[in-house]
C-alpha cells in the first residue's frame, strides 16, 4: 500500500539572533494512509506544528526544510518550486489553524474567504463554489448556512468560525487537511459540536487528517494514531490504544499522569466558622459601555452576584466564555468599577474602583491574568518585573531587593540564573511562573487567579496548579480560582460557583461529592473530555440545543 | 521590518548583532558630529573671510571645497555649518519629541478630557503650516537660534505627539499596564516604566525622519529670514544663499546638498540599523 | 562674451554692423567673414549681433512680458499711494504726470504744456489739450487740482504728502491752467511734480481698480500681488505705444526672474542679482541694461545714541569701510564708489571733487582705540531688506576682525524690518531709492527735522544752506551750494554711503528701446510705452 | 448588530468642528499679537502720526480686539471674510482664484501622486528584504533630505533654460488645452511629487508590512494565494485606514505648504497670499488664509478618519 503522505527524515532549522541555525526538528520520519487520522501531540515547542506545516510545504519566517523529504499524494514539497507549491496549497493539503478568529481576514465576507481557494486554483464557477460552502456548512452544523456566509467574521461566534475555517480547508477536496489545534480556544461544551463536526465531514470523505493537539483526551476521540513529539523529535509513534494504555516513554507517562490530577492532598477545610469570611461580596452588578438612564451601564455582563471567600480556603468560578466570570473578577479587583452592590475584603468596605482603595487593600488584594505573554512588560527584565512591587509596597531597594527576588523565584520554582532574562525568553509556563511570583511579592491575601492555567499544555497546567497548592500551604493565601476548565478548578477548589449569563446558578463542594443539579451545570461537567476514545461517540447531550434553551 | 541577509552582521562577539549599513552610517553621522565639535580648529579659513576676488569659484588647491557667491572659502563655511545644523536640528528635534512622547503617553493612559484637550490644542497647532508658523512667530519675537529651536520644536511637537500617542494606546491595553495600575501605580511610572520601553523603536524611528524634516525646514526658514546670524550658516542656509551657482554646477551649492543628504541618510540608517543584543533563545 | 572668438572684438562687431548698413547682403558677409578665418557657428552669432543692433526702427505690435521683483496684496493703481517699483510701473503704463525726467536727468513736459513761475512760489501750469482718459472723458485743470489736493488728504495716505504739503494753494484757473502756491520758493517743483505718485487721475475718482488714465495702457486686468495686463491705448496722444498689450508681475525669486527670462517667458527681468550677470552674459540672445542712478545702501550710526556720539568711531567706521571691496565683491562690479554722500553722479549736482575716504585699517584702529571701544563688541543690524546690505556687512565684518574690532552682525528678518529697525537701532543698514532733486534727499534725510534722518544728524548752518538753495534759481549758485552741503554730509554726518548701486535689468534682444533713466531701472519704470519687440 | 459608523462619523465631525473652534480663537488672537502697526506699515516710510491715527480710526483698528474678534466670526458665518487692509477689496475677492489655483494644484499633484506612491510603498512591502525594496526606501529618504527649493530650481534650469520644452513660470491662464495643461503644470507637480510622496511611501510600506505579519495572511499563503493577491486582497484592505491617514497629512502639505514652489513658479496660490499678508500686516487676509489651511487640514484628516471607519467592517 502506498501511503498518501511520506515523510522521511525530515530536519527544519531556526534562525537565532546572532544568525546561527539551529535544528529544531530532528528526523523525523511518518507515513500516512488515506482516511486515517494521526494526532501530533507534545508540548508547546515540541516542533508539533512545524511539523504538521512541512506538508504544505511552509515553513515560518526564520525557518527553514533543511533536509529529507515530505511527499504529499507523489509530490515532494521540500524540492517543488515556491509556484508549485502553492498550486497545491488548498487542493492537495488544507489547513484549519488554531485560532480562526485571527486567521479569517476582518475586511471581507466569509463566505469570499471560505470560497478563495477555488478562485485560486480556478476550480469551479463562484456560484457552484457558493453551493458547495453551504453544503459544507450545513455538514459541519453550522446554523442559518445559506446566511452565514454574508457575515464578517467578527459577527460569528469562536466556535462557529473555528468550523468556517474548517469548511475553508475543505472546499478544495483536499487528500490531506491539517488541523492545528483547533479547539483549544474553545469553551468544552463548542468543543464538543466541533469535534463531532471534524469527524463526521472527514470521516464522510476519507480525508487523511493531522491533528495538532496538546491535549490526549480531545486526541483520543478522533485520532487512529498518535504520534508523541518533544524537542523536535519522535518519542513515541502508536495507536491511540496503545499510547492510552501502554505508554512506554516517560514523556507520555508524564501527559498521561497530567490528566489524572491531584485531586486530594488538601486537608478538608480548616472550617473556622467565627472568622469573618476574607472577601464577601453581595449583589454586585457590573458591565460595560456609557451609562444608562437607570444608571447601569450598556452591557450589563455580572447580574447581581453575592459570593463568600473564606481565609485559606479557595473560590472556583467557572462557566462558558462570556457567562461574566471575568468581568466579575475584574470588577473585585476595582479595574473594572461595579455599578451596583458592594465588596468586602478582610472586614472592611472596598471602594469599587481601584484608584481610591488604599495602598494597603490594593496590596492584600492581587490578579493574576490569563496570558503571561501581555501581562509581563517585554522591556523588561524578570528582575525588575518581581522588583517593582518589592520597592512599591514594601520599600526593599538594593541588596535586600535582590534577595526576595531570587526567594521569589525559588517559591516558583524558578532558576535564579532567569532574573536576568526578558518575558519573551521565557517558555509559556515559566512566564505565568513569573506572573503569579509578581502577585506574590505584594504578600497578598487574596490573589484573583484569572484563567492562569488555560493557555498553558496539560503537564504545565498541573505543575503550576501543584504549585500553587504547595505556596497556599506555605503562605496561608486564599485563592480565587476563574476558570472555563473544570478539573483545574476541582483540583484546587475548595467551592466551586458555576455562572451563566451573568449569574450564579449553583454551588458546588467538591469534597462533599455533590453531583451539578442545574441543567447549565451539568453540560458543563459533561462536556469535559475524557481520555475514554469512545466518550465523544457515546455522549449524548445536544450542546446547540441546551444553548438556546 | 528588517530582513537583512546573515551575511550583513560583521560581529558577533560583543554580544550585539552589528549591520554594515548601520556601521557605515554610524561613521558618518560620527564625521559629522566631530567635524561640528573641532570646526574652529579644522576649518583652514575664518568663516566670513573673502579669500578668492571670484565667486562661485571651483575647486582648487587651498580652496579645497571652491568659493561661495561673496568669495569665502566653502570649505570653512560648510565645516562651521556643520555645527548649526547638527546642533541646531539635534535639539529641536530632542525637545519636540521628548515633549510629544511624553504627552502623547501621558494622553494615551489618562485618557478623557486631558487626552481630548491636548489632542484638539495640537490637533489645531499641526493645522497651521509650519512655514507659515515660522513667519508668524519671526514676526511676532524676532529672530535668534533660541527661538529657532523653539519654533522648530514647537511645530513638530503635534506630530509625535500623534505617533506615541497611537502607540502608547496599544501598549496601554496590555495587560501589563493595568497591573501596574492597579498596583497604585501613578503616571510618571507608568509611562516612563511601563509604556516607553516598548513603544522606543518606532519612536526612535521617527525621530530619525522627523530629524531630517527639521534640516529642511531649517532651510525653509532661513528663507523667511529667520535663522543663524551671518557671517555663520547653517546648510541650509548656504545652499539657499548659493543657489545661484546651481547652473555653473558651483560646489558651492553641491557641497552643502550633499552634506545634508549625507547626514540625513545616515541618521536614518543609523536608526533603521541600529545594533541588537542577541538574545539566543538556544543558549538557554 | 564667452563665446566669440579670441581674435574677435567689438570693433570688429562695429565693422560688421556699417557693412550691414551700407547695404551689404547676408551672401557678401559670409564671404567676408570666412575670409578672416571664422566658423560658421561663430559667423551667425556675429550676424545676429549686428542685425540686432542696426534695426532700431520701432516696430508696432507684440505682446509684452516683463517681471518685476517684489509684489503683494497691497499693489495699487492709486498713484498716491505707491510704494514699490511694480506699482511705478503700472501707474507709468496707465497715467501721466505732469513732468517727467530725460535721460539727463532734466524734466521735460508730459501733460503740462507749459510750467512757468516768476518767483519759485507760485507757479502757472498750462496743460496740453486733446487729451482724453481712457473712459473717453477729456483732461482739464479740475482733474490736475483733484490730483494734486488729494496728497494733503491724510484719509488717503499719500505717501508724498510730506512733499505736497509745501502746496498751499491749488486752483485752476481756467479749463486748462493750474495754479499751485508754495509755502517757499523752490525751483524744484517741475522735478517734483515728476515723481510717480504725481500722476494725473480723473477729478472724483475713489475706486482705482480700473487705472482710468490717459497713459499709453488701457488697463484689462489687474489682480493684487498676481498681475497686470494693458492694452495699447489706440487714442494715446502720444501717438501710442510700440507693443499691443502689455503683461507685468513681480516674481521675487532672484533666480526665479532670470530663468524666466532664458527660458522666454519674460522679455526683461528688473533688477536682477550681480551674481546672475554672469548666466546672462553667457547666454546668446540676452543682454544686460545697467542704469546707475541715486539707489545706495548706507550703514548709519546714529549721533545721539552710543556708540555714535564718539566721534572718532563715526570716523573710524568710515575709514574701515573698503568701497573699492563693496563694489567688487558685494556688487559685483555693478556700481560706483560712493562718497559718504546721497547726490549720485547720475545727479548734475554731485559733488565729484569730493573724494571717498581711503580704505585704512590702521587709522580706523587708531581712531577706535582712541574712543575706547577697540575689542568692544558692536552690535551692527543687517537685513535682506536693505539690497546687497548683509554682503556689505560681512566686508566691513572681516575688515574689523583684522584690527580686533568685534562687529556683532545681526540679520533680522527683511518683514518688518522698516518699522522696526530702519532709523530706530544705534547701528543699522538702511536703502535709499532715487530721488529727483538734491533738495528732496536732503530734506528728506538730513535736516534736522528731516523724517527719516537716519543719523539724527543736526546743524542748523545746514538748514539755512537748504531754504537758501531751494529758492535759488539760478543753477550755479546753487551748485555751489549743494557743493558744500554734500562736504558736510560727508564730513559731519552718521551715513556712511559706500556705493551708489547699479540696477541691473536683464532683457531678451528682442526688446528694443530701452534706455537708462535717472529715475531708476526700467526707463525710470516708464519703458513700456517706449519699448519695441522684434520677432 | 446596530452600526455604529454614522455616529463614528458624527463623533469625528464633533471634534473637527471643536478644533475648528480653537483655531479661529488661536488665529486671531495670535494674528493681533502681530507686532507692527498696520496703518504705519500701510503707510511705509511717510507715516506721520496724523496720517497714522486717521487710518486706524478708518480701520475701526481702535476698537478692542474681543469685539473685533465677535464682528469677524459673525462675518465669517456669513461668508464674509471682510476687508483687506492693504488694498480695500473684500477678501473673499482676494482669495477665491488664489483658492481655486491652490486647490487645482493640489488636485493634480494629488493625482499624481497618490496612486506613484501607493504604488512604490505597496510593492516594496509586496518585496520587503529583496534590493528594490532598499533601493525604493533609501531613494526615499534620499529624496526628502533634498530641499524643495534646489528641487524646483533645479527642475526649471534643466526643462526650461537647457531644453526649452517647458515655461519656467505657471501662467494659469494658459490651459487652454490638454497639452496646455500640462506644459503650465508639469514642473510644479513634479516638485511637489517628489516633496508629498516620501512620506506616503514609507507610511504605507509600514502599513502594508505591519498586516503582512498577521495570521490571515499567512493563512492566504496556505491557501495558495500568490504573492499579489496576498497583499492586494488581504493585508491592503486592512492597511486602509494609516494609509489613508498618511495620504491626507501628505496632502494637507498641499493646501498650505508650498510658498517655496509658488514662488519659484511664481504660481498665484495662497500660501504666497497669507506670506504677502503677513508682510503686508494685513490681519483679515491671514486670518481668512490660515482658517482655510486649518479647514482643509480638518477635512482632509477627517476624512481619512471616516475612511479608517468605513474600511473596518467590525464597526459595520
Amino acid at each position: 500500500m502506498t501511503n498518501l503522505v511520506e515523510i522521511r527524515g525530515l530536519t527544519v532549522e531556526a534562525t537565532t539572533d546572532s544568525g546561527r541555525w539551529i535544528q529544531i526538528l530532528k528526523g523525523i520520519d511518518l507515513d500516512i494512509a488515506a482516511g486515517e487520522t494521526v494526532a501530533f501531540i507534545g508540548e508547546s515547542g515540541s516542533g508539533k506544528t512545524t511539523a504538521a506545516m512541512t506538508l504544505l510545504g511552509y515553513a515560518r519566517p526564520g525557518c527553514r526544510i533543511s533536509g529529507g523529504t515530505v511527499k504529499v499524494d507523489g509530490h515532494d514539497m521540500v524540492t517543488l518550486s515556491e509556484k508549485e507549491r502553492a498550486a497545491l496549497r488548498g487542493t492537495t493539503v488544507a489547513y484549519v489553524p488554531q485560532s480562526a478568529a485571527a486567521a479569517f481576514n476582518p475586511a471581507a465576507t466569509i463566505m469570499d474567504q471560505v470560497i478563495e481557494v477555488t478562485r485560486i486554483h480556478r476550480l469551479m464557477p463562484p456560484d457552484e463554489a457558493r453551493r458547495r460552502a453551504v453544503a459544507l456548512f450545513r455538514a459541519l452544523s453550522l446554523p442559518d448556512p445559506d446566511g452565514i456566509g454574508d457575515r464578517y467574521p467578527h459577527q460569528v461566534s469562536g466556535g462557529q468560525l473555528q468550523r468556517l475555517a474548517a469548511a475553508m480547508a475543505l472546499i478544495g477536496d483536499p487528500k490531506v487537511v491539517i488541523f492545528d489545534e483547533p479547539t483549544t480556544a474553545l469553551d468544552v461544551t463548542t468543543q464538543v459540536e466541533v469535534l463531532r463536526a471534524f469527524k463526521a465531514v472527514t470521516a464522510q470523505r476519507r480525508i487523511a487528517c493531522v491533528y495538532v493537539s496538546h491535549d490526549l483526551a480531545v486526541v483520543a476521540q478522533i485520532a487512529d494514531r498518535i504520534m508523541v513529539l518533544r524537542n523536535g523529535a519522535v518519542q513515541e509513534t502508536g495507536s491511540v490504544h496503545d499510547i492510552l494504555t501502554r505508554p512506554t516513554h516517560p514523556y507520555t507517562k508524564e501527559l498521561l499522569h497530567a490528566f489524572h490530577p491531584d485531586t486530594g492532598g488538601r486537608a478538608a477545610l480548616p472550617v473556622t466558622d467565627d472568622t469573618a469570611p476574607l472577601l464577601e461580596i453581595n449583589t454586585l452588578s457590573a458591565g460595560y459601555g456609557p451609562p444608562q438612564s437607570n444608571g447601569q451601564p450598556l452591557v450589563l455582563a455580572v447580574k447581581g452576584v453575592s459570593l463568600q471567600v473564606r481565609r485559606g480556603t479557595n473560590l472556583g468560578i467557572i462557566g462558558e466564555s462570556g457567562c461574566g466570570k471575568s468581568t466579575l473578577a475584574r470588577s473585585i479587583a476595582g479595574i473594572l468599577p461595579a455599578c451596583k452592590g458592594d465588596i468586602q475584603f478582610n472586614g472592611k468596605e472596598l471602594w469599587h474602583s481601584a484608584r481610591q482603595r488604599s495602598h494597603d487593600q490594593l496590596r492584600d488584594l492581587q490578579i493574576v491574568f490569563q496570558h503571561a505573554d501581555t501581562a509581563l512588560n517585554p522591556a523588561k527584565s524578570i528582575e525588575d518585573i518581581l522588583g517593582r512591587p518589592l520597592t512599591f509596597y514594601h520599600g526593599l531597594r538594593g541588596k535586600a531587593r535582590d534577595v526576595r527576588v531570587d526567594a521569589l523565584l525559588d517559591m516558583v520554582r524558578l532558576p535564579r540564573a532567569l532574573r536576568h532574562r526578558r518575558p519573551a525568553e521565557l517558555s509559556g509556563g515559566q512566564k505565568q511562573r513569573v506572573n503569579f511570583a509578581r502577585a506574590l511579592a505584594a504578600e497578598p491575601k487574596l490573589i484573583l487567579c484569572d484563567e492562569i492555567t488555560s493557555a498553558l499544555d496539560t503537564v504545565v497546567a498541573a505543575a503550576i496548579i501543584d504549585l500553587l497548592k504547595e505556596l497556599q500551604r506555605e503562605l496561608g493565601l486564599s485563592y480565587v480560582f476563574i476558570s472555563h476548565d473544570l478539573s483545574v478548578i476541582e483540583a484546587i477548589c475548595d467551592e466551586i460557583i458555576v455562572m451563566y449569563r451573568g449569574q450564579t446558578v449553583e454551588t458546588i463542594i467538591p469534597a462533599a461529592r455533590q453531583q451539578p443539579q442545574h441543567p447549565y451545570s451539568k453540560l458543563l461537567f459533561s462536556s469535559v473530555p475524557k481520555l475514554d476514545p469512545t466518550w465523544l461517540d457515546t455522549l449524548n447531550i445536544d450542546a446547540d440545543r441546551m444553548r438556546v434553551a | 521590518m528588517k530582513t537583512y541577509s546573515p551575511t550583513g552582521i560583521l560581529a558577533a562577539r560583543s554580544g550585539y548583532r552589528i549591520n554594515l549599513v548601520g556601521l557605515v552610517s554610524f561613521f558618518v553621522v560620527l564625521f559629522w558630529a566631530l567635524v561640528a565639535l573641532f570646526a574652529p580648529y579644522i576649518a583652514p579659513h575664518s568663516v566670513g573671510e573673502m579669500v578668492d576676488l571670484d565667486y562661485f569659484g571651483p575647486m582648487r588647491p587651498g580652496l579645497w571645497l571652491g568659493s561661495d557667491y561673496l568669495g569665502r572659502d566653502m570649505l570653512s563655511r560648510v565645516i562651521f555649518g556643520a555645527r548649526y545644523t547638527v546642533g541646531i536640528s539635534l535639539a529641536a528635534v530632542s525637545i519636540a519629541c521628548f515633549t510629544g512622547v511624553v504627552l502623547g503617553m501621558t494622553s494615551a493612559v489618562l485618557r478623557g478630557p486631558v487626552d481630548m484637550v491636548v489632542s484638539r490644542l495640537l490637533d489645531a497647532l499641526n493645522s497651521i503650516p509650519s512655514k507659515l508658523f515660522g513667519l508668524m512667530v519671526v514676526a511676532a519675537v524676532g529672530s535668534s537660534i533660541p527661538v529657532l529651536i523653539l519654533t522648530l520644536s514647537v511645530i513638530y511637537v503635534p506630530g509625535a505627539y500623534r505617533f506615541s500617542r497611537a502607540l502608547a494606546v496599544n501598549i496601554d491595553t496590555m495587560d501589563f499596564v493595568m497591573v501596574a495600575r492597579i498596583r497604585g501605580e501613578k503616571l510618571p511610572y507608568l509611562i516612563g516604566s511601563e509604556i516607553l520601553p516598548n513603544i522606543l523603536g518606532p519612536v526612535l524611528a521617527d525621530l530619525g525622519l522627523r530629524f531630517v524634516f527639521i534640516v529642511l525646514l531649517l532651510s525653509g526658514l532661513s528663507f523667511l529670514g529667520l535663522g543663524v546670524q551671518p557671517p555663520y550658516a547653517d546648510w541650509g542656509a548656504l545652499v539657499r544663499e548659493n543657489i545661484g551657482g546651481l547652473p555653473f554646477a558651483a560646489p558651492a551649492v553641491i557641497v552643502p546638498s550633499l552634506a545634508i543628504a549625507t547626514l540625513t541618510i545616515s541618521v536614518n540608517l543609523l536608526i533603521d540599523n541600529l545594533p541588537q543584543k542577541i538574545r539566543d533563545r538556544s543558549a538557554s | 562674451m564667452t563665446k566669440t572668438p579670441d581674435s574677435w572684438t567689438r570693433t570688429d562687431d562695429s565693422m560688421v554692423e556699417n557693412a550691414i548698413r551700407r547695404g551689404a547682403n547676408r551672401r557678401d558677409l559670409l564671404k567676408m567673414l570666412l575670409a578672416g578665418g571664422m566658423s560658421l557657428p561663430a559667423i551667425d552669432l556675429v550676424l545676429g549681433r549686428a542685425n540686432a543692433a542696426v534695426s532700431d526702427e520701432p516696430v508696432k505690435g507684440g505682446a509684452l512680458k516683463a517681471a518685476g521683483w517684489s509684489s503683494s496684496t497691497a499693489d495699487t493703481l492709486d498713484p498716491a499711494k505707491a510704494s514699490l517699483s511694480t506699482d511705478y510701473v503700472r501707474c507709468c503704463a496707465f497715467y501721466n504726470r505732469l513732468t517727467f525726467l530725460d535721460k539727463a536727468g532734466i524734466p521735460k513736459m508730459e501733460l503740462a504744456k507749459s510750467i512757468d513761475t516768476d518767483d519759485a512760489k507760485t507757479w502757472t501750469i498750462k496743460l496740453r489739450t486733446g487729451v482724453t482718459f481712457h473712459d473717453g472723458k477729456s483732461l482739464t485743470a479740475d482733474d490736475v487740482v483733484f490730483s494734486l489736493k488729494r496728497h494733503l488728504d491724510p484719509a488717503v495716505g499719500s505717501k508724498v504728502a510730506k512733499i505736497a504739503a509745501q502746496m498751499t494753494d491749488i486752483k485752476a484757473a481756467d479749463k486748462s491752467t493750474v495754479v499751485i502756491t508754495l509755502a517757499g520758493a523752490n525751483a524744484d517743483l517741475p522735478t517734483i511734480l515728476s515723481m510717480h505718485h504725481f500722476m494725473i487721475v480723473a477729478d472724483g475718482t475713489t475706486d482705482f481698480s480700473k487705472g482710468n488714465g490717459t497713459g499709453a495702457f488701457i488697463c484689462k486686468s489687474f489682480e493684487p500681488g498676481v498681475r497686470s495686463i494693458g492694452v495699447r491705448n489706440p487714442n494715446y496722444w502720444k501717438g501710442g505705444p510700440h507693443v499691443d498689450s502689455f503683461e507685468f508681475f513681480a516674481i521675487s525669486d532672484d533666480n526665479a526672474r532670470v530663468n524666466a527670462l532664458l527660458s522666454g517667458d519674460i522679455h526683461l527681468a528688473a533688477a536682477i542679482n550681480p551674481r546672475s550677470t554672469r548666466l546672462v552674459d553667457g547666454q546668446q540672445g540676452f543682454s544686460l541694461s545697467k542704469t546707475t542712478s541715486g539707489n545706495y545702501t548706507n550703514l548709519n550710526i546714529r549721533l545721539d545714541m552710543e556708540p555714535g556720539t564718539r566721534k572718532d568711531f563715526v570716523d573710524g567706521m568710515k575709514y574701515l569701510v573698503n568701497r573699492e571691496q563693496i563694489v567688487k565683491s558685494a556688487l559685483r562690479g555693478f556700481g560706483e564708489v560712493g562718497n559718504d554722500q546721497p547726490v549720485s553722479p547720475a545727479s548734475p549736482f554731485h559733488n565729484a571733487a569730493l573724494k571717498p575716504k581711503p580704505f585704512d585699517p590702521e587709522k580706523a584702529k587708531s581712531l577706535f582705540k582712541k574712543a575706547g571701544l577697540l575689542g568692544q563688541s558692536i552690535p551692527v543690524i543687517t537685513s535682506d531688506a536693505a539690497s546687497s546690505a548683509i554682503d556689505m556687512a560681512m566686508v566691513v565684518q572681516a575688515a574689523g576682525a583684522e584690527i580686533g574690532m568685534k562687529l556683532d552682525v545681526q540679520r533680522v528678518p527683511s518683514d518688518g524690518y522698516w518699522s522696526n529697525y530702519w532709523l530706530k537701532a544705534p547701528v543699522h543698514f538702511g536703502n535709499i531709492n532715487p530721488r529727483p532733486t538734491p533738495d528732496i534727499l536732503f530734506s528728506l534725510l538730513y535736516a534736522s527735522e528731516a523724517p527719516w534722518n537716519e543719523s539724527r544728524y543736526k546743524s542748523e548752518k545746514f538748514d539755512k544752506m537748504m531754504l537758501e538753495a531751494r529758492a535759488t534759481l539760478a543753477w550755479e549758485k546753487r551748485k555751489e551750494l549743494y557743493d558744500q552741503m554734500q562736504v558736510m554730509i560727508a564730513e559731519e554726518a552718521g551715513t556712511i554711503i559706500p556705493a551708489y548701486i547699479s540696477n541691473v535689468d536683464a532683457i531678451t534682444n528682442k526688446l528694443k528701446g530701452l534706455a537708462p533713466n535717472p529715475l531708476g531701472g526700467m526707463m525710470g519704470y516708464a519703458f513700456a510705452e517706449y519699448v519695441w519687440l522684434t520677432a | 448588530m446596530k452600526s455604529r459608523v454614522p455616529s463614528l462619523i458624527l463623533g469625528r465631525l464633533l471634534i473637527a468642528l471643536v478644533t475648528l473652534t480653537i483655531v479661529s480663537f488661536a488665529v486671531f488672537f495670535a494674528t493681533t499679537m502681530l507686532p507692527g502697526d498696520t496703518a504705519m506699515i500701510l503707510l511705509g516710510q511717510s507715516a506721520t502720526p496724523e496720517a497714522v491715527a486717521g487710518l486706524r480710526a478708518a480701520m475701526h483698528l481702535d476698537e478692542p480686539a474681543l469685539l473685533r474678534f465677535l464682528y469677524w466670526i459673525g462675518g465669517l458665518f456669513q461668508g464674509d471674510l471682510g476687508t483687506s487692509y492693504a488694498n480695500q477689496m473684500p477678501v473673499t475677492t482676494l482669495i477665491a482664484d488664489r483658492l481655486a489655483n491652490t486647490l487645482k494644484l493640489a488636485g493634480l499633484t494629488t493625482l499624481v501622486t497618490v496612486p506613484l506612491a501607493l504604488t512604490l510603498g505597496i510593492t516594496a512591502a509586496m518585496w520587503r528584504g529583496t534590493l528594490y525594496d532598499r533601493i525604493v526606501t533609501i531613494a526615499t529618504i534620499g529624496v526628502i533630505s533634498v530641499p524643495e527649493f534646489v528641487l524646483a530650481t533645479l527642475a526649471v534650469l534643466v526643462f526650461a533654460v537647457y531644453l526649452k520644452w517647458l515655461p519656467a513660470l505657471s501662467f494659469t491662464y494658459q490651459v487652454d488645452s490638454f497639452s496646455g495643461l500640462l506644459r503650465v503644470y508639469a514642473m510644479p507637480v513634479i516638485t511637489l511629487t517628489f516633496v508629498v510622496s516620501a512620506q506616503m511611501i514609507r507610511m504605507s510600506r509600514a502599513a502594508v508590512i505591519e498586516t503582512l505579519n498577521t495570521p490571515y495572511v499567512e493563512m492566504a499563503l496556505l491557501k495558495g494565494a500568490s504573492r499579489p493577491r496576498m497583499v492586494l486582497r488581504h493585508a491592503l484592505p486592512n492597511a486602509l485606514g494609516p494609509i489613508a491617514n498618511a495620504v491626507a497629512l501628505s496632502l494637507s502639505y498641499l493646501v498650505g505648504g508650498v510658498i517655496i514652489v509658488e514662488t519659484i513658479f511664481n504660481y498665484p496660490g495662497i500660501a504666497k497670499l497669507m506670506v504677502d499678508g503677513v508682510s503686508t500686516r494685513d490681519l483679515p487676509l491671514i486670518q481668512s488664509c490660515a482658517m482655510i489651511f486649518c479647514f482643509g487640514y480638518l477635512l482632509l484628516i477627517t476624512t481619512a478618519d471616516i475612511v479608517a471607519i468605513l474600511s473596518n467592517p467590525r464597526l459595520r
